[in-house]
């Protein structure tokens, strides 16, 4: 053995992971840079200032993206359009644009020669305010941690709100915080990942969740930061940049600040019958604005454990998580902003079921040392039985404090009941408080055997994940797809296929023209984006 | 969770049963312990805890001892409390909708069907609304199965479709059309905001809508906060709730696709509920 | 647990407070809801989780939702339920024992014993009865104290006779006549049938018998069980319960010391209650 | 370092602790050998099968014995007085000596010469029978083990009933064996430890407890028999050999076949305010009676911790354990039979309190490999907030599984507002359970470094234990006391003085005179015995 790894895993097999992970993921990327989708090009829109919705409810965005469409197609991008339609004057600003679009009172063209230069001026310099408005709000968030502190220690405490209402969500955030959370996840209604649009406004009901708007945003980042300083540490604020309007949340998220986004590279299509290209292109997009925006991701492996068996799928997660790193890398994420998912979904009525749980931990922090891993507390094989629940739950954290997690999802011992109380949470960071106090350095006592049972199992893991991604590396199909796409198509992962000509959204989907122009992936893409232009 | 023998309970919804009075027990026959536990939007003071006790009196716990009182966050105190109930619980007032069909056998089933209908019985299935969680519908029709009873789709003599999550009402209603559904079975699992009872009160009428009544198909709903008591009132035929099995399901469609909606013998080959591709 | 500020609450017992009327809170305003478990003396089925819905709804819970339903050895069912109860809590109606007496320091209940009575205040306390749980009144009584306060034997002006545990109550009578008890400090943690209670009527009885109304020392009695609204219906003088500290003993009994049974200020160096050293 | 310690413990420093503690131990075993009291004698007549109460409920035994008391006083013993008193024909049988006796209507004398040798034949066959019945017991139960089968494995789950009615403890009892109890508690009356007799029949009122009688036992052996022949496993019976009637109480669990006994050196003293001699000279008896019978003792070092604090006092634990293994050896119980005790009463808020738990408990494991340590709950840190004691009772039982307990006296989480619940017990076995399958194996993975808090926490726990008993063999007093009796007057242990000459009981000690006789204590001593024939 030629590592200092206390799992005697070889440093090979895990440079042979990496580049297999790489191998599956780039003709992923080349896919997604030669794509766009609506929800894209609205973001770009979104970035330059267009906001506010139509009486129906209907965002500006979409009204204005669809009459581009409508005029020219989406193949070129809507910033051409848009802004010549601006430089020729049709509108002093750009919601006036929107809103004579929307009365049929503009038509728009695809500008050529100077017109188009102008036009991609214009365009630049209004989506560029947006960024820098990004760019400003990541420099107040690191001012604001240098002024008033930062989480005391990790792992971070990571709370939900699920009221509906985003002003009953509010001072149940402000509670959570006061009592201990680092970081305030919003849970988002039912439906919403599916709406090819986001709502507007603050809003007061939802199931099971609080839509995400940029209004609910900005509410709450305010309500946080006047809890922030009262406590004297910056508490992080989290919701979802999933769904059909990925791109767009994530715009809103850099530019409302947020701190942590849920972004999953193939949740949108597994779990939300997403068409598979929509989701990738999207993705693309939002991690490049995460990447701008300091904001941190977290991904969700633990999806697959709510209903594949997590022993027998325990490699899916690692072969998720190693894609995730592969395509967050590349759209410029850094090893910090990398909350890869991982679960503590065990049945609790499996032999060793903890000494299991703790093999899958130590690997995944094994695999990712730079990374803060975000755990995720059991859930399915949570019952109605709050006392063996809230047991569970301080398993889990125990794990996590011998694990070294870098973000810890608080259980809930009424998972299987309701969404979250008020005493739920008080208990369960009770519960957190407890082991973290009681034995929080107890991994300095603990070390498993190289032979032993937990290293025997995290070793086998990470065999069986370096062969699924051979799998999906010789995958192939009828028309040529990248291997994912066709791997996924098959059923590879959580036993659903979903074919690449199928799914929601494929209709916001284009194949850019020669063309193509957005001011937004001028900028992210950096250096890299010379073959689009 | 269900009788294990193969034969229908006495004694269902409207039937007296003979009961039981009985009391909680915590340490002594008839002691009536229980315990309890929430939240007040108070701060924690004395007055608090009598407030707290208070509110367990009114539950008709007496006496009734405020054993933890925990402030939380500003204005809200967690309460434990301890104490004797004086309510008798009488058995013979439950009403609960017991299995008034035969549990079968995949192979009974199948039998019973192939001999009553001379066709697949047509099951279209779906999460509606916004709900997205399938594992419970997954559970009862996809061959895999749940408690060690295989799906639906392991039924040689029934034809399953699975819509999935998310699916709207009017798509719902346009695929059940489109298979010439016997039955539609829909799984709500959030229950938030009583998402449940609205969605699959919005689903039934939709039914009784696009469909004359006597050809509609049945309605089945099924999710674990349920009450299996509800069926009438979501104006569905039956209601399922947390642990149901693939087994009882079939055997309640086999039941009632030979015994129709008034729960007497079919005597033709026909649908569930009346014909619908031959006369009957 | 008590007021932190020095001075006497307004409000005791028996005065309305300006009050609120509050429901439990699960996760928004108003939405009633609690969780309440018990066990049933009946075998795990249907009927017997009606039945457990049934307690449920007697004691107000409404919807309530049977969540877990757990069979135990033989013909026992324990339940979990979730529901939101109707009732509302009146917090002007809530009846506490308020600290009606200033919170005074170690230093200046000395200074009052001294100015008062002219002679020290003499304290007996035990635990009576088979009960051993000396750790209470000891929190009370040793000079170690109890949450950071110092106990009574810390008091110059106080002079402590802890009889210790198992102490009967001719023996704690004893005790106080030679001791020429101004107070006796009673403890009692076991509860089961009612020990606590039984075992204090029988001591304030005894003392009763035994002592000239007048002259009888003052009873006060403490553990973690007890109501504190319950003095009068026990026959003593005060009831202290769970988190009671040394200092807020000390001060009552100063306050008594100083103030006569009526609450009226003492205005000779006499005894509590009346003299039994010089006439008053 | 010359020994393989997983805590770094030089065999020395244990070998050094032992010698002291035989050096504090053995005046004590003297000074026992040289008393009796009325419960030894009255021992003795129940082992010659004096059973029965009067009908105002004082039983036989101590009417008899009081009247020979009165007639020849205690330092003979009771033996020669009464069965002289049966060879010269006062009554065909002891009930109906004891009934004479108690009506005045014979006189006990003290014989000699040939009287005399009649009348230790004649004890010695009437206590033998007692003697062989103990003996047949203890083949039953290694018979019946041998039958049905035994527990399955260790711990050995300990559960309480504590009604106040044998009649309602015994379907709990029934009932928490089917859950999985391996040994059932039956908790006595409060009490009843200071009635200087064992009341009589089957009872049906106690608090928080049900009376210890010779009925009761009776009644539970036999149900937890037929229970035991239902689960195919030997469910262990367990009761308190304390108290005034220590002795007596430990004669008649050898009679009924009860299982295992709380039997502490020194509990009576310091808890119970029993005077010291009185406790020593009952106590050796006892042990002897349980070494005879094959009975399991448990060891009350928790209750030590219920009122110090666990942490400043982790090595009166340590003292106390050795001393109770010096006489409980020297009283002829091997090392299977010596369930030493402590517990997990660290305050949780105590940072790294998990890890000082686990340094204590495997402190404990290291001295005494081969004894069933006893392992007992919180009890002390548990409040109201149940959920919060079912997490710390989780807490415990995972000391338990990593550190190899023998018998897990199962915590409830009901522990500071009522003697256990038939539902509390219940979800005390399920996190028992979940905690011995997830993790029991856990103890393969963890090593504490050497040099590490725990192993430190550990050594340094053994020198003050050594330390306090260096003390207490130096201790002396003016009236030249065994020094461990000097160091109990001073409130060496939880700052309690108890003076030799004080405390409950001791009108019912007495030294014993030249010609006393005793024919238990001649079978129990084996060869020892000629000091004192
Ligand atoms: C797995 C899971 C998920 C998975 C779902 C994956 C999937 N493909 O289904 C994922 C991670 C995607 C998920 C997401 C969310 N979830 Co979720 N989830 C769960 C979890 C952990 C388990 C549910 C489950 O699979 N149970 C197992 C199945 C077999 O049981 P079942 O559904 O009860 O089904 C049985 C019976 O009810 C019956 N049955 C069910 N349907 C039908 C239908 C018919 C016709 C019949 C006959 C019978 C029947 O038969 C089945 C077999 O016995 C529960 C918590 C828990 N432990 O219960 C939360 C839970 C259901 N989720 C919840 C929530 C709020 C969400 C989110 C909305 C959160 C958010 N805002 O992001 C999201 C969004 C999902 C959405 N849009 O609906 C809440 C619901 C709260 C409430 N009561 O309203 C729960 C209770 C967690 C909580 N406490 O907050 N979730
Ligand atoms: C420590 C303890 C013991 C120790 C006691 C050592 C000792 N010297 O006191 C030992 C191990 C000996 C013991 C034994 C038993 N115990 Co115990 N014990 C406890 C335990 C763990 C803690 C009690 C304690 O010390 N609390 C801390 C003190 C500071 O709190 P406190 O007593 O409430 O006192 C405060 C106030 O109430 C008030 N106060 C109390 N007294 C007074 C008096 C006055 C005058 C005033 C002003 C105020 C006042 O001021 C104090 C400071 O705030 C509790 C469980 C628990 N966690 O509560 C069980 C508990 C009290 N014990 C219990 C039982 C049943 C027993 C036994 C009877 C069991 C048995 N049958 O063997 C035995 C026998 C004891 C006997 N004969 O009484 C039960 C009582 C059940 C009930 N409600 O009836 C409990 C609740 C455990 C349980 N769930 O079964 N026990
Ligand atoms: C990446 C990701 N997106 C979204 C969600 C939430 O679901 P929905 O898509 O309904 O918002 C989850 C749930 O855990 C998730 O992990
Ligand atoms: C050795 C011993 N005896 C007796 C008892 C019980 O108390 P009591 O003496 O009141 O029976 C205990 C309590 O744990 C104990 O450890």
């Amino acid at each position: 053995m030629t590592t200092t790894s206390r799992l005697g895993i070889e440093a090979t097999d895990v440079r042979r992971a990496r580049t297999l992970a790489s191998e599956v993921g780039q003709p992923i990327v080349d896919l997604a840079r030669q794509h766009t989708t609506v929800s894209v090009e609205r973001a770009t829109l979104r970035l330059a200032g267009l906001a506010g919705a139509d009486p129906d409810g209907t965002p500006w965005v979409n009204r204005l993206a669809d009459v581009v469409r409508a005029d020219t197609g989406l193949e070129h991008g809507v910033a051409l359009p848009v802004w010549d339609a601006m430089v020729r004057g049709e509108a002093e600003d750009l919601m006036t644009l929107a809103q004579k679009a929307a009365a049929g009172s503009v038509t728009f063209r695809l500008p050529e020669g100077q017109d188009a230069v102008a036009a991609r001026a214009a365009a630049r310099s209004s989506v560029g305010a947006g960024i820098a408005r990004v760019d400003r709000q990541r420099a107040a968030r690191e001012q604001m941690i240098a002024t008033v502190g930062d989480a005391p220690r990790k792992p971070w405490i990571y709370l939900i709100v699920a009221t509906g209402d985003i002003h009953e969500d509010i001072p149940q955030a402000q509670a959570a915080a006061r009592e201990g959370a680092d970081v305030i996840a919003v849970i988002r209604s039912t439906g919403q990942s599916l709406l090819d649009f986001v709502p507007e406004g603050a809003t007061r009901e939802g199931f099971a969740g609080t839509y995400a708007t940029q209004e609910n945003f900005r509410l709450m980042r305010a309500a946080l930061d006047e809890t922030s300083r009262e406590l004297g540490r910056y508490v992080r604020l989290t919701n979802y940049a999933s769904g059909l309007c990925m791109p767009e949340i994530a715009a809103l998220a850099g530019l409302e600040r947020l701190d942590m986004m849920l972004n999953d590279s193939m949740y949108g299509i597994l779990f939300r019958d997403i068409n598979p290209i929509r989701t990738f292109v999207d993705q693309r997009f939002s991690r490049q604005v995460h990447a701008r925006a300091g904001i941190i991701i977290n991904t969700g492996e633990d999806n697959y454990l709510t209903t594949a068996d997590a022993v027998e799928a325990a490699h899916t997660v690692t072969t998720s998580q190693l894609l995730n790193e592969f395509f967050a890398k590349e759209a410029g994420l850094e090893d910090w902003q990398l909350g890869l998912g991982h679960a503590f979904e065990i049945d609790p009525e499996v032999p060793d079921s903890f000494r299991l749980e703790l093999a899958h931990a130590m690997l995944a922090r094994e695999l990712f040392p730079d990374a803060p891993l975000k755990w995720m507390p059991p859930t399915r094989h949570m019952t109605g039985d709050i006392f063996r629940g809230y047991l569970l739950d301080g398993f889990f954290n125990l794990v996590g404090a011998l694990t070294g997690q870098g973000i810890l999802l608080v259980g809930m011992m009424t998972e299987a009941v309701v969404t979250p109380w008020i005493s739920d949470r008080d208990l369960a960071l009770q519960n957190v408080r407890y082991v973290m106090n009681a034995a929080g350095r107890l991994h300095e006592d603990f070390h498993p055997a190289p032979d032993g049972f937990i290293a025997d199992r995290a070793r086998h893991v990470l065999g069986e994940a370096i062969g699924l991604l051979e799998q999906i590396r010789d995958d192939t199909d009828e028309s040529g797809d990248p291997p994912l796409l066709a791997a996924i198509a098959d059923g590879t992962f959580g036993l659903m296929k979903r074919p690449a000509d199928k799914g929601r959204g494929l209709d916001g989907v284009a194949r850019k023209a020669p063309g193509y122009y957005n001011p937004a992936t001028e900028v992210l893409d950096g250096e890299n984006l010379d073959g689009e232009s | 969770m269900s009788d294990p023998t193969d034969q229908p309970r006495s004694g269902s919804a409207d039937q007296p049963r003979s009961g039981q009075i009985v009391r909680p027990y915590g340490d002594t026959t008839g002691d009536g312990m229980v315990q309890l536990s929430f939240t007040l939007p108070i701060e924690h003071s004395k007055v608090a805890e009598g407030a707290a006790e208070q509110l367990a009196n009114k539950m008709g716990m007496d006496p009734a001892l405020v054993v933890h009182a925990k402030p939380m966050g500003q204005g809200f105190t967690f309460f434990v409390v301890y104490g004797r109930v004086s309510h008798l619980v009488d058995t013979s007032k439950v009403e609960v909708v017991e299995r008034d069909f035969p549990l079968l056998t995949p192979k009974e089933a199948n039998a019973a069907i192939k001999q009553s209908l001379r066709r697949r019985l047509v099951v279209v299935g779906a999460c509606i609304g916004t709900d997205a969680h399938t594992v419970g519908i997954d559970a009862i029709l996809n061959i895999k199965g749940f408690a060690g009873e295989k799906g639906l789709e392991y039924y040689r003599e029934i034809k399953v479709v699975n819509l999935g999550a998310q699916v709207s009402v009017p798509e719902l209603v346009e695929a059940a059309r489109t298979e010439r559904a016997d039955a539609v079975l829909v799984s709500q699992v959030v229950t938030q905001r009583d998402a449940h009872l609205l969605n699959t009160r919005e689903m039934s009428a939709a039914f009784r809508e696009a469909y004359p009544a006597a050809s509609r198909p049945l309605l089945v709903v099924g999710g674990p906060r349920f009450n299996e008591g509800m069926a009438a009132e979501l104006g569905v035929d039956r209601v399922f709730s947390r642990g149901t099995t693939p087994g009882e399901v079939a055997s309640y469609l086999v039941h009632r696709a030979t015994h129709g909606r008034d729960g007497a013998p079919q005597s033709t080959s026909s649908i569930l509920a009346a014909p619908k591709e031959k006369a009957s």
